[in-house]
């Protein structure tokens, strides 16, 4: 049962003190409406961020509080968007915060029919291990095809492991991926750019 | 562009409201052409003869910029006597070599000039077409022939101009099937909104790349702006509206097969064992800038290698790997399919619905041993061996599938530090928000830890040149309790520094070819100039001027518009009032202006090189594209480009018609992988499919959907695949709006809703009537939101130049109904070929051209 | 009392739905279900309890006249901008809301009649929203108070007085507010009014990015509205009207916070051409409930006298 | 797919937001608003799977979807109507037995008491029981709001109820005669209530934008006042008092439905236009009508015949409740089904019977100035919107 409005807080006995005889203002209002106020007034912080989705590069704003996220919207600073945003640079709150992301390292073991959760250290052990064994099975000091138009040229390379990504990635993590492959020998290395 | 950059259509539509004239040419009418004044809806894949017949319109009309055209471009400059165009050879240029199906540029080269005038940028992966194969000497670039007076039959004017001779209005009007007047207008337009006081600008985006002949799309579009004089000027230019958030980031610091960061090429096995000094010779261009590029190899190799690389071992060049042909990625997956590819790490992308033909990567996926996937959610890339067709029909069996995955959660990009570099070329910093939830981390330590516990193995059981991987510097240091590497010490380490005392440079001037400097990237070289981390700056808009400069940073050297000295005439002075931007300022003997001037900063208009100069002194100071050997821009090609000098209307490479322009059907030099998995229709009037159809995004959608379609209020918009067609096609096979209808290829089938829309016209071309189906290409078999991904309908074929698919101009059918439970995809028998008609089918192209194959044929057919 | 409002130009408007996303996300509202309706790119279909914009798409078989390239005067051409513009006299207003100086203005190229590729043919796109009316049928029909006028002139439910006793719904003359079944209370656009409390724009507003959504000051809106509407008519668009801009024009509800810019009749867009708070006709029905019940106690002191024991 | 799959997982707290709560926080406007995972609205508008209109036959629209809201009132309130309508007469009568039935109307006027007090108690339940969120049933007492003829129906039909509780305590128990006095005051003032209680139901649905219930927002309160009456005589034929007060509660039913078939006759020729009153006439909303007026002839008839038997007493009564229940039934139906044509509406409306209407006949107060849209004649004009 709702606590009874203590009589001064009754909207009817404002309206009565405050003669208020339509009823449709001010004193019909709560008290939770009196006090409303925007959630990002009470932000811990606000942090400067661009927009994931296309190459237009809007600013937007990420109101943080309790170390979640609250909001993102536009940055209205941003000679590129002056905080405006497309539906999708709108709906990066539930991109990034949504129930959707998978947040446990998965493993399909050969022929498996499920899923199984691997600790996230071991599975980069496992995968450091098998680029290792793919790669040095698969290097070719000179090309040994003797078919190839350059046989016996010197190409120090593999064609066991190849990479593929790179356009929703920042420019420091391509150049750690390009940096690595290269000095590994994989030359198959491929982005968005190609698709 | 309202479609998939709304934001940045805001500026075009202010532009509309200060009294500009918005043209949308696209086979369908979009949101773009709600709001644009004038709607062209060409056949698609018909580019090249609309952008032909308006360059044929300028020439005719003397509409053309003359003082821009003279001084800024090759226009003057003689081509040698063994050049033959496409009017003569029936639609191809000289130098063919039908059982490469590739071109020699020999017989391109200027007038008076020996081998090949080098182009600027990545060419050595074709060192073996001769292109740089020695290249010429810096001296004699200067010595070309040249006719001012543009009437000699053999200056590039003239070439031009008979090239595209045949590409009249009514010509155009046939060919992409457009009202001639409207054509007309489109011309009269874009010639009276060019000149001195006013400018033109184009934008573009995979509607014109992914063609078997996008590049030489973009370079009529060139072609014409030069010819306009709208390049390097405000309002001008060539606008690419890239679709994510980094990609072009991620051909500047390149995740691509072909470059090296800074697109330097990879080097070639055509190189000796010690490659350093071929390599350098092959690419280095004598002339213009492009003639700085040892000391960005040497400094990069520093960089990478740190005290490993020495003089004596040519700063650890011969660590690097080297190419011996297109390794791209539909090549790649054509080799996995053939169980020649191991191992595959596939970040942030879902090609099993981004690229072309799903069905063919999942069966490279199938052949593969291991597969690591790191993403937000469970990707179809991620879950090809549970959730795909072949499964569900009970053609593939789960257990049979030997491959091992690995699925790594990713972080979003409020959980991790790193710049985006966006379509105007300027990093912008975003910053980390929140830590990342569970096991998602970033890729950055991703990519770190995998390489230092790289290291550790390789300490412990050396493989063959190990020495690359124990050289590599890969000392970050790393914060937090995930031990997450500081990406401003990557971004240092890109931005380059001088090796003695650590010190960041502050741009590519200073870099040097004495391993005195390591620079990771030399065109982002600045972006950490004073130790600052300039693309993190976010001085607001409203406090400074319009062209903003200390927002973000902008490759090269923070300059906003690239090419701007031809902003101002070949006196120095800007065009117009109007649209002044850089200019020469005589008192204090340097240019200045809105911009970070696009030339060499006290090289007055009136320097002109002394005979025999060498590299940056050849540019006189009236050449304003400053990488090319000539300083001109290339309104003819001598190098550079596998598919001609010049563009030239192709059809696709399935068509529902043969080739108005030329006998030659298709691009010559396409690439095609002839697979029995990957077949094609016929070249142009193939019964089984009469249909054209292309595809597209949706505002609502992102891509191949990875990042909208799990997400409730964006699929909510969108829900559902759908197609859509025109009333009368509708009415032709009995589809109603709303309704099912699948569609066909020999590639596959798919089935879709139907949206009957007004804004499919069918089309008018050569006394036929030519129906086109929309296809978007955002939804897939897992998600939020599901149905039949687009891409299951269309081959791997590929332009020559950066091998992208052709994804905008197939042919197909359609009929009413969902899927029929049989055949789905070209990957597991052909029943769906109806037996071949009675008579043989016509070639696909001219007789004894096209047979041949770029790659030995990986399996002869079953 | 500060009056704000919001002002959408259609011509504007690119269909691009952020005004949608922004709106549910700002508010974190649930979302609507995955149906596709084959109504051209709409598939939200209307407002509703949890859609607080909603963006119609209309394809129509009529030419929007002053698109297509701006011809001297012929049949709806626009006039060279120094004619519309005439020194002095402000330009057009620029997206970002101030005036655009003359030097930058782009007198059109003007050029013959276009025959037009689709023929006859106009898309037209407005994001829809709350009217914010100055008499709102659902603030005057509210029994709880739930629904009041804020200090900004808006109209706002209360979602910790709702009771959901619906009668909102009904009263609304443009079916905007809904009741959520699972939820039971009334919902609407709020305009934002946590963040107007915050001294910020409304999320729809700010993600705009082709200012079709204009907020602000009533006043200056409906100054600004004008203009366009000027501005459009000399560019050719003569079907351009404002739709509910004040009390003149729309006296059923005494004008709008929230109005539009048309470029075709209002039922096109699913909007009543002539709505009515429904309180301005229920004086009738009070007065003819007053004769019903009283000829109601006459016939029970009939009926009781009549039949009175002798 | 197995539980593994997030989405599976998270189909479990599908809440409609799909937001991870230890990633993002939820605490705007609407993060409180419960949902579930498929939505009647949208069902609503996805399963008409608009086919292109071929010729706009019946004007322009936006794909034929409806302009308005349904009402969202369940069975509850048109019961309310009924049990509402019951107490509101039967006080009315008690009142007026009270004050010119002679001797002998006791009986009739305890009854008419207990069944006041009963229908009040009654519709105070089913009001409750409609409401989104009957928890919060207090908050109708909030406000006094004129202009909502909901609310001035919640403190008529408290008070209402309140007095006729005052006035059947006295009547049922023993008590003194200060307290018998009292229930007559009460029951009088009960009474006097009772008038607007029957009636404002109607102004209630009047003042909607229902096209059927604005149009025909005269004839709604008297219909419902003597469908109040109707109930009362048919319930009092049902359980009838000793005494003269069957037959005064059997005349005062008779007429009453005599002239709800006539006022339920007037609803049609109210509301004007044939699109404004198809659905009185076609679907639920017209059987249920035509099947209340058949029935209440029929109560009618019975009432005429009957001469003292109680079998042909207790079918009238039954008769004349289901006739008046249809009734109300079938009013609530219309309105649902106009409410969903948006041609009414518009016809409607661009005939000058939307905001014109006032400004025509100068009835609005003055704040209301001649419109520059619809002028006074009804034609559009050309500002306001109408293409010439």
């Amino acid at each position: 049962m709702p606590k009874l409005p203590v009589l001064s807080e009754w909207p009817v006995a404002r309206q009565l003190v405050s003669g208020d005889t339509s009823g449709l203002g001010a004193s019909a209002m709560s008290e939770r409406t009196r006090e409303l106020v925007p959630r990002t007034a009470s932000a811990d912080r606000v942090v400067r961020s661009i927009c994931p989705y296309c190459a237009v590069g809007c600013g937007q704003l990420v109101y943080v509080k309790d170390e979640r996220i609250v909001d993102i919207e536009g940055d209205p600073d941003s000679p590129m968007s002056q905080g405006c945003l497309c539906p999708k640079g709108a709906a990066t709150f539930q991109l990034v915060t949504g129930s959707h992301r998978e947040q446990h390292v998965l493993y399909r073991r050969p022929g498996g029919r499920e899923w199984e959760r691997i600790p996230l250290a071991r599975a980069m052990d496992m995968v450091a291990e098998r680029v290792k064994r793919s790669r040095d099975e698969t290097f070719e000091e000179r090309i040994e095809d003797p078919g190839a138009k350059h046989h016996g040229a010197r190409v120090r390379r593999t064609l066991g492991v190849a990479h593929l990504g790179g356009a929703t990635l920042d420019n420091e993590e391509n150049y750690l991926l390009k940096k690595l492959y290269t000095a590994l020998g994989v030359v198959q290395v491929e982005n968005q750019a190609r698709i | 562009m309202a479609e998939c950059h709304p934001v940045a259509f805001r500026w075009v539509m202010e532009a509309k409201n200060r009294g500009a004239t918005i043209i949308h040419v696209d086979p369908r009418f979009t949101r773009t052409s709600a709001v644009a004044d004038l709607h062209v809806p060409i056949r698609p894949g018909s580019d090249i003869a609309f952008l032909g017949g308006l360059v044929r319109h300028v020439i005719e009309n003397e509409r053309w910029f003359k003082e821009y055209v003279l001084h800024y471009t090759n226009a003057s400059t003689l081509v040698g006597e063994r050049f033959r165009d496409t009017e003569d050879l029936e639609g191809l240029f000289s130098g063919f070599d039908s059982k490469s199906n590739s071109y020699d540029p020999e017989t391109w080269s200027y007038d008076g000039v020996d081998g090949v005038v080098p182009a600027a940028g990545h060419k050595e992966v074709y060192a073996e077409k001769g292109a740089g194969k020695e290249s010429l000497h810096g001296a004699n670039i200067l010595e070309r022939k040249t006719d001012p007076t543009l009437q000699d039959p053999r200056c590039v004017f003239q070439i031009l101009k008979r090239h595209f001779s045949r590409y009249t209005p009514e010509v155009v009007a046939e060919t992409c099937g457009i009202p001639e007047p409207l054509f007309l207008e489109v011309a009269e337009t874009l010639c009276r909104n060019s000149g001195r006081e006013r400018t033109g600008a184009f934008c573009y985006a995979v509607g014109w790349t992914q063609h078997s002949v996008g590049v030489q799309y973009i370079r009529t579009a060139s072609i014409l702006q030069l010819l306009l004089g709208n390049i390097g000027r405000p309002g001008g230019g060539i606008m690419a509206l890239r679709g994510h958030a980094s990609i072009q980031g991620s051909t500047d610091i390149p995740t691509l097969f072909d470059l090296l960061p800074g697109y330097l090429p990879m080097p070639h096995s055509l190189l000796p064992d010690r490659g350093l000094e071929q390599y350098v010779k092959n690419n280095r261009s004598p002339s213009g800038w492009w003639s700085e590029m040892p000391k960005y190899v040497v400094s990069l190799l520093k960089a990478w290698f740190g005290d490993a690389a020495t003089r004596e071992n040519d700063w650890g060049f011969d660590l690097l790997p080297r190419l011996s042909g297109n390794h791209s990625h539909m090549t790649t997956v054509s080799e996995m399919a053939d169980g020649k590819v191991k191992g595959y790490l596939v970040v942030g992308e879902n090609p099993t619905v981004g690229s072309m033909h799903g069905s063919l990567h999942r069966k490279g996926l199938r052949k593969l041993d291991w597969l690591v996937v790191r993403d937000f959610a469970l990707t179809e890339t991620a879950e090809f061996w549970r959730t795909a067709p072949e499964i569900a029909r009970g053609e593939v069996r789960t257990e049979d599938i030997q491959t091992e995955v690995f699925f790594f959660p990713a972080a979003a990009h409020t959980e991790k530090d790193g710049s985006f570099t966006n379509t105007q070329r300027c990093l912008q910093w975003h910053h980390r928000a929140i830590e990342p939830p569970g096991d998602c981390r970033s890729d950055l330590w991703f990519v770190y830890h995998l390489g230092k516990r790289l290291k550790r193995l390789y300490a412990d059981a050396p493989g063959p040149n190990a020495e690359a991987i124990r050289a590599l510097t890969w000392d970050y240091p790393t914060k937090g309790k995930d031990e997450d590497p500081d990406a401003e010490a990557v971004l240092r380490e890109v931005n380059g520094f001088t090796i003695r005392d650590g010190r960041p440079v502050a741009g590519f001037k200073e870099l040097t070819d004495d391993g005195a400097t390591a620079c990771g990237c030399w065109i982002y070289s600045g972006c950490y100039k004073d130790g600052v981390n300039q693309p993190a700056r976010r001085r607001p808009q409203s406090e400074q001027h319009w062209v903003a400069p200390e927002w973000g940073w902008s490759w090269p050297a923070n300059r906003r518009i690239l090419y701007n000295r031809a902003s101002a005439d070949p006196e120095g002075r800007p065009w117009s009032e109007r649209k002044r931007y850089v200019w020469w300022d005589a008192e204090k003997g340097a240019w200045s202006g809105y911009d970070v001037p696009d030339f060499i900063p006290d090289r007055p208009p009136s320097y002109r090189p002394p005979p025999g100069a060498e590299g940056l002194a050849t540019l006189s100071g009236d050449d304003p594209f400053i990488m090319q050997a000539d300083g001109k821009g290339w309104l003819f090609a001598p190098s550079g480009l596998l598919d001609g000098p010049l563009p030239t209307h192709y059809e696709p490479e399935e068509s529902v018609l043969e080739n108005p322009l030329y006998p030659q059907q298709c691009n010559p030099a396409r690439m095609e992988w002839h697979r029995a998995d990957n077949p094609y229709h016929r070249a142009f009037g193939d019964p089984r499919f009469p249909y054209v159809v292309t595809t597209y995004r949706l505002t609502e959608h992102h891509t191949a959907g990875g990042m909208s379609r799990w997400l409730s209020w964006l699929s909510e918009l969108q829900p559902e695949m759908f197609c859509e067609i025109s009333r009368e096609l509708a009415a032709e096979k009995g589809l109603a709006n709303g309704r099912w209808a699948t569609i066909t290829t020999a590639r596959g089938e798919i089935e879709c809703r139907v949206l009957v829309t007004e804004r499919m016209k069918p089309l008018r071309v050569k006394g036929r009537t030519l129906h086109t189906i929309g296809l978007p290409y955002h939804w897939s078999y897992v998600g939020r939101v599901r149905g039949d991904p687009a891409n299951e309908l269309i081959p791997f074929v590929a332009d020559p130049n950066v091998s992208i698919q052709e994804s905008k101009a197939l042919t197909a059918n359609i009929r009413a109904g969902r899927h029929s439970l049989g055949r789905r995809s070209a990957t597991d028998g052909l029943e769906l070929r109806q037996p071949e008609p009675p008579r043989a089918p016509p070639p696909r192209d001219l007789p004894g051209i096209r047979t041949a194959h770029r790659h030995p044929p990986t399996e002869p057919r079953k | 009392m500060q009056r704000m409002g919001f002002f959408t130009d259609t011509t504007l408007c690119i269909g691009c739905k952020a005004c949608e996303v922004a709106c549910k996300q700002w508010n974190q509202l649930p979302d609507d279900g995955f149906h596709f309706t084959g109504m051209s790119y709409d598939n939200t279909g209307m407002l509703g309890a949890s859609t607080w914009r909603h963006v119609a798409f209309v394809e129509r078989a009529a030419e929007l006249p002053g698109q297509g390239s701006p011809r001297d005067g012929v049949e709806g051409g626009a006039r060279a901008f120094g004619e519309l513009f005439p020194a002095g006299q402000p330009g057009p207003t620029s997206l970002l809301g101030h005036d655009i100086q003359p030097t930058h203005l782009e007198t059109p190229v003007a050029l013959g009649p276009t025959e037009r590729a689709l023929g006859k043919f106009s898309w037209l796109m407005l994001s829809d929203v709350c009217k914010h009316c100055e008499r709102a049928g659902c603030l005057e029909a509210c029994p709880t108070g739930a629904i009041v006028r804020t200090e900004f002139g808006s109209v706002y439910v209360q979602p910790d007085v709702c009771n959901g006793c619906g009668y909102c719904v009904s009263a609304c003359p443009f079916g905007v507010v809904d009741r959520r079944e699972e939820d039971g209370r009334a919902w609407k656009c709020t305009l934002c009014y946590d963040r107007l409390k915050g001294g910020m724009v409304p999320a729809c507003a700010k993600a705009c990015p082709t200012a079709s959504i204009q907020f602000g000051e009533l006043e200056d809106l409906r100054a600004r509205a004008r203009r366009c509407v000027e501005q459009l008519h000399a560019r050719g668009v003569a079907e351009a009207h404002l739709y509910g801009e004040d009390a003149a024009s729309q006296p059923g509800t005494e004008g709008l916070h929230a109005f539009f810019l048309l470029c075709d009749r209002p039922e096109v867009y699913n909007l009543p051409p002539d709505p009515v708070v429904p309180t301005a006709k229920v004086v009738r029905s009070w007065r003819s409930m007053a004769a019903g019940v009283l000829s109601l106690a006459a016939l029970a002191m009939g009926a009781v006298f009549s039949a009175r024991r002798a | 797919m197995d539980a593994m799959d997030p989405l599976r997982r998270a189909s479990t707290l599908r809440d409609g937001r799909n937001v991870d709560p230890q990633v993002g926080r939820l605490t705007g406007e609407a993060s409180g608003q419960r949902a579930a995972a498929a939505l009647a609205r949208a069902d609503r508008a996805a399963e008409r799977t608009a086919s292109l209109p071929e010729e706009e036959v019946e004007g322009p629209s936006y794909h034929g979807l409806p302009v308005l809201k349904e009402p969202v009132w369940r069975w509850m309130i048109p019961a309310y109507f009924y049990t509402g309508g019951l107490a509101g007469a039967c006080g009315v009568l008690g009142a007026a037995a009270q004050l010119a039935g002679g001797r002998g109307t006791f009986p009739l006027v305890r009854r008419c008491r207990t069944l006041a007090v009963g229908g009040a108690v009654a519709s105070a339940g089913l009001l409750i029981a409609d409401l989104g969120r009957p928890a919060r049933f207090i908050a109708m007492m909030r406000v006094f709001r004129p202009t909502s003829p909901m609310n001035m129906g919640t403190w008529v039909l408290a008070s209402f109820g309140a007095l006729s509780g005052a006035a059947a305590l006295p009547a049922l128990l023993p008590s003194s005669r200060a307290l018998r006095r009292a229930g007559d005051a009460a029951g009088l003032a009960a009474g006097a209530l009772g008038l607007p209680l029957v009636g404002y139901t109607g102004v209630l649905l009047a003042n909607t934008a229902v096209p059927v219930w604005q149009e025909t927002r005269n004839t709604l309160p008297m219909l419902f006042a003597f469908s109040g009456a109707v109930s009362a005589g048919a319930a009092l034929d049902l359980w009838p008092p000793a005494g003269p007060g069957a037959e005064m509660a059997q005349r005062f039913g008779l007429v009453a439905k005599g002239a709800e078939i006539a006022l339920s006759r007037a609803l049609h020729r109210e509301a004007g236009f044939e699109r404004v009153e198809r659905p009185l006439r076609r679907g639920a909303a017209g059987a249920l009508l035509r099947g209340a007026r058949i029935l209440l002839g029929a109560s009618a008839v019975v009432d005429l015949v009957r001469r003292r038997s109680p079998a042909l007493r207790i079918a009238s009564g039954a008769l004349g409740t289901l006739g008046t229940l249809a009734l109300r039934f079938g009013v609530l139906a219309a309105g649902r089904a106009s409410a969903r044509d948006p041609h009414a509406t518009f016809e409607l409306q661009r005939a000058g019977r939307g905001a014109a209407e006032l400004t025509r006949k100068g009835e609005a107060p003055g704040r209301m100035p001649a419109p520059s849209g619809i002028d006074a004649t009804g034609e559009e004009s050309v500002e306001h919107g109408a293409i010439p």
